[in-house]
């Protein structure tokens, strides 16, 4: 009954988090940059707005094109159902495991590069291209991650993950913190932030995510962008929930431990959103053809990872 | 001598009708004037002997000292008087429309159908001798009857085909005697003077007390004698030109019959040699020439741009398959290789049933003029499909399953004879398929060649050979009769 | 016996199919009734697959070899095959009674089709090696026969051969492989070959035969080359059926000899086999996103999933030989269920290329846009299969690759060092290929489908019949089905593995339906069934949400574009741009692509060009070369011709003496 | 065979092996008439060699032999040849494909040859048999380098006329051989003759030459 409950106050709170998670990654960055910067519930509004609108489609687009949005914010959204937050007690973590993520993840890519190739635009197409470009590098990185995880912890399910490491099964080791470096760049590419992507522009040189959503308008776009912001929160809670578990309820926990594995969450995620705000200022961005080094090397990093257990269980 | 005379054999002797019809017939046909009547005395002759060859299936003669019948020459001597037959069917058609075409003269086509007959029964003499001289005799009388009919067209290449043939095999044949007079000599001390030590019944009885050395020294001579017959590289170099050269009904006798009926010979001394038990195996000369002439052949038919001789080439590949088999040894290489001949002969000469028809249709010989036989005669192309992928060793016709055997056995013993095997076998069937693509596929040439003045009747005529030998084959492939399985199996095992 | 009966109604239905003449409504027929006998097929195979794991009843027809007789049996695997192959013969029986004039001789397709039905269905239930490869071969024969159907054209014709040569150079290898387990006494039935023990060398052999037999059939590589020439060149139909059920019937030798007649093969040989099927699944997916011509691009996909079958099996011959039954059965299962879903979205994909085809008359990419408004049901059924063959949830694809990974991610636990380097590396190929894979497909669905149509004929693409529409219909219903429901599919698939691996094993032992939890609860589970209801509801959730929020109104508008608002339709990503990145980062030196830009001058109007031209280097070096060095031979040897006759006579007198030699040799001995 | 002395066996060697120096002769000839003539010798020996057998065996039907070999191919062929020779115009001397002197020495090998191959194997044969076997054998065999160390067809025609004498001494010498041989190989060399005969006469017709060089310019499926 808990675990019900649990899920189900995870679903909604992902959703409900992560506009605000998102405002805040712009917040921080305003202010690096000197500006003062809208308030971290600006996306808020901004849904609201866009809800209002009407929505324009093209004439050439066809039925993928509107349903495109919403394929896509409900595949994000199953997928963070299942990343343990603040309790991995929860009712659908059996459902799916790591790998599933990525495929869901994956269904939220396929749906909305096929919305950018449907209007028949040439932007569009570049961005779907590009962005298939970088996911065939991203995931099998993301895939090496649950390989080298799933070989410390004996599973794939991010639950068990986290009650692994929870129970201290691990120590410091090498190749944990390698796929934390691969997982990290993933992260990075998967979201679109900078170096691979910038959220904030509409430089056709450098759109990748962008372009393929720019035909959108009205709930489409709040769709697609409410997606987007959720995924964001979704490797929040996946890199936290995973190197950094400490707070998490347990299957039995009271609601004292419920509420301690709320604020964790919160906590990590307000320090891992000033990260990434930080991190964004610093950077600049790549050329579309690096994209490839850097997520080879988030490949080779995953890799490595797996191999670098046989060196820690020989010695 | 005359005593010879008393081994003749009587009127209710299967053997007299077999052999006697023949005789009479190619006598008959020499002054017999009209063409049209020859053609048909021609059938019914070959009829009348196919029909008492069959009675030897149901009771064999007791073996004379000149003819004798047993398991290993009874489905040969009905194969051939069948393949006779249906090539004779299959030439009336064919000369009704050459001599449409006005390419043969009276005077040749008398001497063709005399020649024809007198070539069966040299054929089936050779086949049904009980004494090696006597075969010796057949044999070679049967290279003088083809030679002149493969000079039967008198053109400058027909006339340097039969030259090749007939110098080649000579020598050949010469060779062929001097190993058989070492048998004699072999035999000789131990069954006395006179013609049992040249009888097979008698001879193989005895053989283990037979002097070894001779016997390895004879069956050189035999081998390379008779296998300039059988057309084994590097003897085989007459074959391809005759096969050429010749008027096609030939070609297709030639492949389907000689060619087995010089095995044939061959064979029977090596089961000599396997009776005797203690001269050299002949085994490895066997898969030697076997391979030579595989490979020979495989890469020969990526050249061939003449349709005969593309696939006279193919008939050497399949003679050195049979060799190989034949030198392998065992009960499954001997069955297959005696199965591999016996599809070879109904197979080739539905090949060469169907390459009459085509080059006669289409005016040439060239396979690079001949187009999309599927499209534009769709009964002859498709007919001549299967005939070829029969032949190339596609299932589920009968070479295939010879195939099979020779293959798959020779792998379990011998893994490194049987790579260059198959690997020849593979190249062959590159060869065969890509010239078949070519010729049965793709767009048929918009003007076919005026040969439209031949009758439905002649063209009908000359289609049925090739479909009843190819659904022979196809059957085969799928079911043999117990009998002949019995049969294949005693001779497999006395091929040692 | 019900089966039996099916069979021979094939085979008097290719009869009354060279019967047919020109009378399309008699070919229907022929199509419908080989649809009615796969159906058949079908429900025999199901009913043998309900029953408890052993052996079938065996038939003995007195044809093949004369002393042995001709053995059939159904057991659980060629049941669990025999499904399989009669779904995609339903499928494409169906489609073919619509399609059946569309294909330019259709004479020359309807007394094959059966064959090629007969062919595969009688490679299952052979149980000897003589009638096994007289199926196989049988089944090549028709279908290079069905290759050749569109005969007047050249490449069809190459491509036949190609194909020809390589179904022969595989039924040469398999020859020889079962000439080995057979042994020189020639015990060609399949029980006998399983007594027959094997020393160390010939076990090496018969696996390595059997890999390149097997292997050049499902189009492994390098032996894959004939397969992107020979499947498109077939009509559709025909290619869904080479493409999804025939190269299963390749898996299934492979199968049958490596799990069942061999028994036994080393660890080595499943390291092998994966490193094969890695390097099979990244090229074929590299291939295919480099193709232009729709079917070329379903072709090479098929090898890439051939590529992640054999990943599996490899991994299960590993796992059986170092003991761990329970894993070797659960990546068998992975590789078998791979093998049912390739069939479907294979079958699925290529039949709604032909559907294409038959609207359009096009089939490269670059002339195809927009299908999605004139074929919404095709249109529809084919994204099914596009996402399912990306390996996304909650669709079919993704649950054998899911499987297959949880398999590998336990590939470290091997003893052998080989393994433990060597999976990852494996997982990380097997990863790329399938991310490659959605990448190929949002390439090849958004340009053939989405987008503004690039040509008069993909404008004007017309409706298509009935039957056509419902067979990609039900296959694409089976594909989201079959990801739904995995657990009853994987529990049926471990009765068949259970005889193969000696362990019985279901992948939903420890949390029961509807979950697939190999191994244990805590290794990693997934349910389709669950996510599929929770997604649904979570989109159900999205659209009340958002429409009560907010306004529902739509307003259709020319595309902003960025404000461009240019109306050319060329304009849009092609094929070519859309693979560039790919291109660049993936094949440049892999492939040899060579990109050549033609730039008109200044002032010139002419449009710049940009050509792409792609090299297969197995297929120049590899083949080409073999071609090459059979003519050089050929050449030299052809001399021999033109010899005089006394030159023919030396070679006469050479080879006399060299034998009397070897007499006069041997007998000083 | 008690009643073979000593004496007859001498004999017999000598014969044959006047044949085969004879077969050596062949090979040593550089002009036409010259082979013919020596062709012709080789053939007496034969038919002496024949009539001594049917001597010693006691076996009548062998002095046929002996009479075709003196009839037919002492006179009769090399008349034969020697009147084609003329009336064809063929070019007198002989083009040898090796030079005489290898020839030679190779004929000297083969001899060798035969004799390593004959003797051993025969050691509890009758010796009349095995020696004249062993001479047989090289005749035939020198035959045969003579077919094929020379261009003109008229000497390839007596290289298979020398190659058949070889046979014929190898079956008289084979002690109680059927007649039926005999008869067959008298057969074949007459029918061998006439084919030879039309030949000859065809080939004048087609290609004015007797030098197989012209003969072959076809040879067969040019591409």
């Amino acid at each position: 009954m808990t675990a019900i409950l649990g899920q189900i106050a995870q679903i909604f709170l992902v959703v409900a988090l992560a506009p605000l998670i998102t405002g805040w990654v712009r917040l921080v960055k305003s202010r690096l940059n000197g500006r003062i910067g809208a308030s971290p519930f600006q996306p808020y509004r901004d849904f609201y707005r866009l809800l209002q609108k009407e929505a324009v489609v093209a004439h050439s687009a066809s039925w993928v094109f509107r349903a495109a949005p919403y394929v896509t914010f409900a595949a994000v959204w199953l997928a963070a159902c299942i990343i343990p937050t603040f309790t991995t007690n929860m009712v659908l973590a059996p459902a799916a495991d790591l790998i599933a993520l990525v495929a869901l993840l994956g269904v939220a890519r396929f749906w909305t590069a096929l919305a950018g190739m449907d209007v028949g635009t040439s932007f569009g197409g570049l961005g779907a291209s590009r962005e298939m470009m970088i996911a065939s590098l991203a995931e099998p990185a993301m895939l090496m991650v649950s390989f080298s995880l799933s070989l410390i912890t004996g599973t794939t399910s991010p639950a068990q993950i986290i009650a692994f490491v929870l129970g201290g099964g691990v120590g410091i080791e090498v190749s944990l913190g390698l796929a934390l470096a691969a997982l990290i760049m993933v992260a990075i590419a998967e979201n679109g932030r900078i170096p691979i992507d910038n959220p904030a522009t509409h430089l056709e040189l450098t759109m990748v995510h962008e372009a393929m959503v720019l035909e959108y308008s009205g709930r489409h776009l709040a769709l697609m962008e409410g997606a987007g912001m959720v995924r964001l929160t979704l490797f929040m809670a996946l890199i936290s929930g995973i190197f950094a578990p400490w707070g998490m309820a347990q299957p039995g926990a009271g609601a004292l431990g419920v509420a301690l594995g709320l604020g964790a969450f919160l906590a990590k995620c307000f320090i891992l959103a000033t990260a990434l705000g930080f991190f964004e200022t610093v950077i600049a961005k790549m050329r579309v053809f690096r994209y490839a080094d850097f997520l080879g090397g988030a490949l080779l990093l995953g890799l490595l990872a797996t191999i670098f257990i046989y060196v820690s269980e020989a010695v | 001598m005359m005593g010879h005379l008393a081994n003749f054999p009587g009127a209710d002797n299967p053997l007299l009708w077999i052999l006697g019809v023949p005789l009479g017939s190619a006598g008959f046909l020499v002054v017999l004037k009209e063409w049209r009547v020859a053609t048909w005395v021609n059938v019914v002759a070959s009829a009348i002997t196919f029909a008492s060859s069959l009675m030897l299936l149901d009771h064999r003669p007791a073996a004379t000292r000149l003819l004798f019948i047993d398991d290993f020459n009874v489905y040969l001597v009905v194969l051939t008087s069948f393949i006779g037959l249906t090539t004779a069917v299959f030439s009336a058609a064919y000369i009704a429309r050459e001599s449409e075409a006005q390419r043969l003269s009276d005077l040749h086509l008398r001497f063709y159908h005399s020649m024809y007959q007198a070539f069966l029964f040299t054929m089936l003499l050779a086949l049904t001798a009980n004494n090696t001289g006597v075969m010796w005799v057949a044999v070679e009388a049967a290279t003088l009857t083809t030679v002149l009919m493969v000079s039967l067209y008198r053109t400058r290449e027909a006339i340097e085909a039969a030259w090749k043939y007939f110098i080649l095999c000579s020598v050949g044949i010469g060779l062929a005697l001097f190993g058989t007079t070492l048998v004699y000599l072999a035999a000789q001390p131990v069954m006395g003077d006179g013609a049992d030590a040249m009888a097979w019944t008698l001879m193989i009885k005895r053989a283990h007390a037979f002097q070894p050395d001779l016997l390895n020294l004879a069956f050189v001579f035999v081998l390379v004698g008779y296998g300039t017959k059988v057309g084994l590289a590097p003897l085989h170099s007459w074959l391809p030109d005759a096969h050429a050269e010749g008027p096609t009904p030939i070609s297709a006798v030639l492949s389907g019959l000689l060619l087995n009926v010089a095995l044939y010979a061959l064979l029977r001394f090596k089961m000599l040699i396997a009776a005797n038990g203690q001269a050299l195996t002949p085994g490895p000369l066997l898969v030697m020439m076997g391979l030579s002439s595989l490979f020979l052949a495989a890469f020969m038919l990526y050249r061939r741009g003449d349709i005969k001789r593309l696939f006279a080439y193919s008939s050497i590949e399949h003679m050195g398959v049979i060799t190989f088999a034949f030198g392998m040894g065992g009960a499954l290489a001997n069955f297959a290789g005696l199965m591999h001949m016996t599809m070879h002969s109904l197979t080739k000469s539905a090949i060469f049933f169907a390459v009459g028809i085509i080059s006669q249709n289409e005016g040439t010989k060239r396979i690079a003029d001949i187009r999309g036989l599927t499209a534009s005669h769709p009964v002859l192309g498709w007919g001549f499909v299967l005939a070829v992928l029969a032949i190339a060793g596609l299932p589920p016709m009968g070479v295939f399953m010879s195939e099979f055997l020779v293959v798959s056995s020779t792998f379990a013993r011998q893994p490194l004879l049987a790579i260059p095997l198959a690997l020849g076998l593979l190249l062959a069937f590159g060869a065969l398929v890509s010239r078949l693509q070519m010729m049965a596929f793709g767009e048929p040439p918009k003007v076919v060649a005026s040969h439209g003045t031949a009758t439905t009747f002649s063209s009908i005529l000359a289609l049925t050979p090739l479909w009843v030998h190819m659904l022979l084959v196809l059957v085969a492939g799928l079911y043999l009769p117990k009998e002949l399985v019995a049969w294949f199996q005693v001779v497999a095992r006395l091929l040692g | 016996m019900l089966i039996a009966s099916a069979l021979s109604a094939l085979l008097a239905l290719a009869v009354f199919g060279v019967l047919a003449g020109g009378e399309m409504w008699r070919h229907r027929v022929v199509y419908l009734g080989c649809a009615i006998a796969s159906l058949v097929l079908l429900a025999g195979g199901l009913k043998h697959l309900g029953q408890t794991p052993g052996t079938g009843p065996a038939i003995v027809l007195p044809i093949g070899l004369p002393w042995m007789a001709a053995h059939f049996r159904l057991d659980n695997l060629s049941a669990l095959f025999m499904v399989i192959v009669n779904l995609g013969t339903t499928a494409a029986s169906v489609f073919g009674i619509g399609y059946c004039d569309h294909v330019p001789e259709p004479r020359r397709v309807t007394p094959f089709f059966p064959l090629f039905l007969f062919g595969m269905n009688a490679v299952l239930i052979s149980d000897d090696a003589f009638m096994f490869l007289v199926s196989w071969e049988f089944m090549s024969l028709a279908s290079w026969l069905l290759v050749l159907s569109d005969h007047r054209n050249e490449e069809s014709r190459s491509a036949a051969f190609v194909y020809l040569m390589m179904a022969t150079f595989g039924t040469f290898c398999l020859l020889t492989c079962f000439g080995l387990m057979a042994g020189a006494e020639g015990g060609y039935s399949f029980p006998a070959m399983r007594l027959h023990g094997m020393d160390g060398l010939t076990s090496f052999l018969v696996v390595l035969l059997a890999l390149l037999g097997a292997g050049s059939k499902a189009g492994l590589v390098p032996l894959h080359a004939w397969l992107p020439l020979a499947h498109p060149a077939a009509p559709s139909h025909v290619s869904a059926l080479m493409s999804g059920v025939m190269t299963k019937v390749a898996l299934y030798g492979l199968i049958r000899i490596l799990f069942d007649l061999h028994g036994h093969v080393a660890w080595g040989w499943g390291a092998v086999l994966m490193g094969i099927g890695g390097v099979t699944a990244v090229l074929g997916v590299l291939y295919a996103i480099l193709q232009d011509d729709l079917k070329k691009l379903l072709a090479y996909s098929t090898v890439e999933n051939i590529g992640v079958v054999v990943i599996g099996l490899g991994l299960a011959i590993a796992f059986k030989d170092s003991g761990e039954k329970a894993l070797a059965a659960l990546a068998l299962v992975a590789g078998l269920y791979h093998i049912i879903n390739h069939s479907i979205f294979k079958t699925l994909l290529f039949l709604s290329a032909g559907a294409v085809i038959t609207a359009t008359g096009e089939r490269s990419l670059n002339k195809l846009g927009g299908l999605l408004n004139r074929m919404p049901w095709t249109g529809a059924a084919t994204l099914v299969g596009a996402l399912a063959i990306s390996a996304l949830p909650p669709l079919n694809g993704f649950v054998s690759e899911w499987l297959i990974f949880q398999s590998l991610f336990k590939g470290p636990s091997l003893p052998h060092w080989a393994m433990k380097f060597g999976v990852p590396v494996v997982g990380a190929m097997l990863a790329l290929a399938a991310a490659l894979a959605a990448s190929c497909f949002v390439r090849a669905y958004g340009i053939a489908f989405l987008g503004r149509p690039r040509s008069q004929a993909a404008a004007e693409a017309h409706t298509l019949p009935f039957s056509m529409r419902w067979s990609m219909a039900v296959l694409a219903a089976l594909c989201i089905i079959l990801g739904a429901v995995p657990v009853t599919v994987t529990d049926a698939v471990s009765h068949v593995v259970q005889p193969l691996t000696g362990v019985s094993f279901a992948v939903s032992a420890d949390l029961g339906w509807p979950w697939l939890s190999p191994v244990s609860s805590t290794r990693g589970s997934y349910s389709g069934t669950v996510l599929v209801m929770t997604g649904l509801s979570l989109f159900v959730i999205c659209i009340v949400l958002v429409h009560g929020f907010g306004t529902t109104r739509v307003r259709r508008a020319d595309a902003w574009d960025c404000g461009h608002r240019e109306n050319i339709v060329n304009a849009q990503y092609s094929g070519e741009s859309f693979a560039q990145p790919l291109r660049r980062v993936f094949c440049s030196s892999l492939f040899g692509v060579k990109e050549t830009v033609t730039m008109p001058d200044p002032g010139d109007m002419a449009p710049a060009k940009l050509e792409v031209r792609v090299i297969d280097r197995i297929w120049v070096f590899l083949y080409l070369g073999i071609g090459r060095v059979v003519g050089f031979v050929a050449d030299r040897v052809n001399r021999m011709q033109f010899l005089t006759v006394r030159r023919y006579l030396l070679m006469m007198f050479a080879t006399l003496v060299f034998m009397l030699l070897v007499v006069a040799v041997r007998q000083q001995k | 065979m008690a009643d073979i002395s000593q004496f007859s066996y001498e004999v017999a060697h000598l014969i044959g092996a006047t044949v085969l120096m004879a077969g050596f002769q062949l090979l040593y000839q550089r002009r036409l008439f010259a082979v013919l003539n020596t062709f012709a010798f080789q053939a007496l020996a034969l038919a002496a060699a024949a009539a001594w057998q049917a001597h010693v065996q006691h076996a009548p039907h062998l002095y046929i032999t002996a009479a075709i070999a003196l009839v037919f191919k002492a006179m009769i062929v090399p008349f034969a040849l020697h009147w084609l020779v003329e009336k064809l115009g063929i070019h007198r001397s002989v083009e040898t494909a090796m030079s005489i002197g290898w020839t030679m020495t190779s004929g000297v090998a083969l001899v060798a040859l035969s004799i390593l191959l004959v003797l051993p194997v025969t050691a509890n044969a009758a010796a009349l048999t095995r020696e004249s076997l062993a001479l047989a054998m090289s005749v035939i065999l020198l035959g045969l380098l003579m077919m094929i160390t020379r261009h003109n067809a008229v000497t390839q025609v007596v290289g298979f006329m020398a190659l058949e004498n070889g046979l014929i001494l190898a079956a008289v010498s084979a002690k109680g051989m059927p007649l039926v041989v005999e008869i067959s190989i008298a057969f074949s060399v007459l029918v061998a003759m006439t084919l030879f005969g039309i030949f000859f006469f065809r080939i004048r017709e087609r290609f004015e030459t007797l030098d197989l060089n012209d003969l072959e310019t076809y040879r067969g499926d040019r591409q």
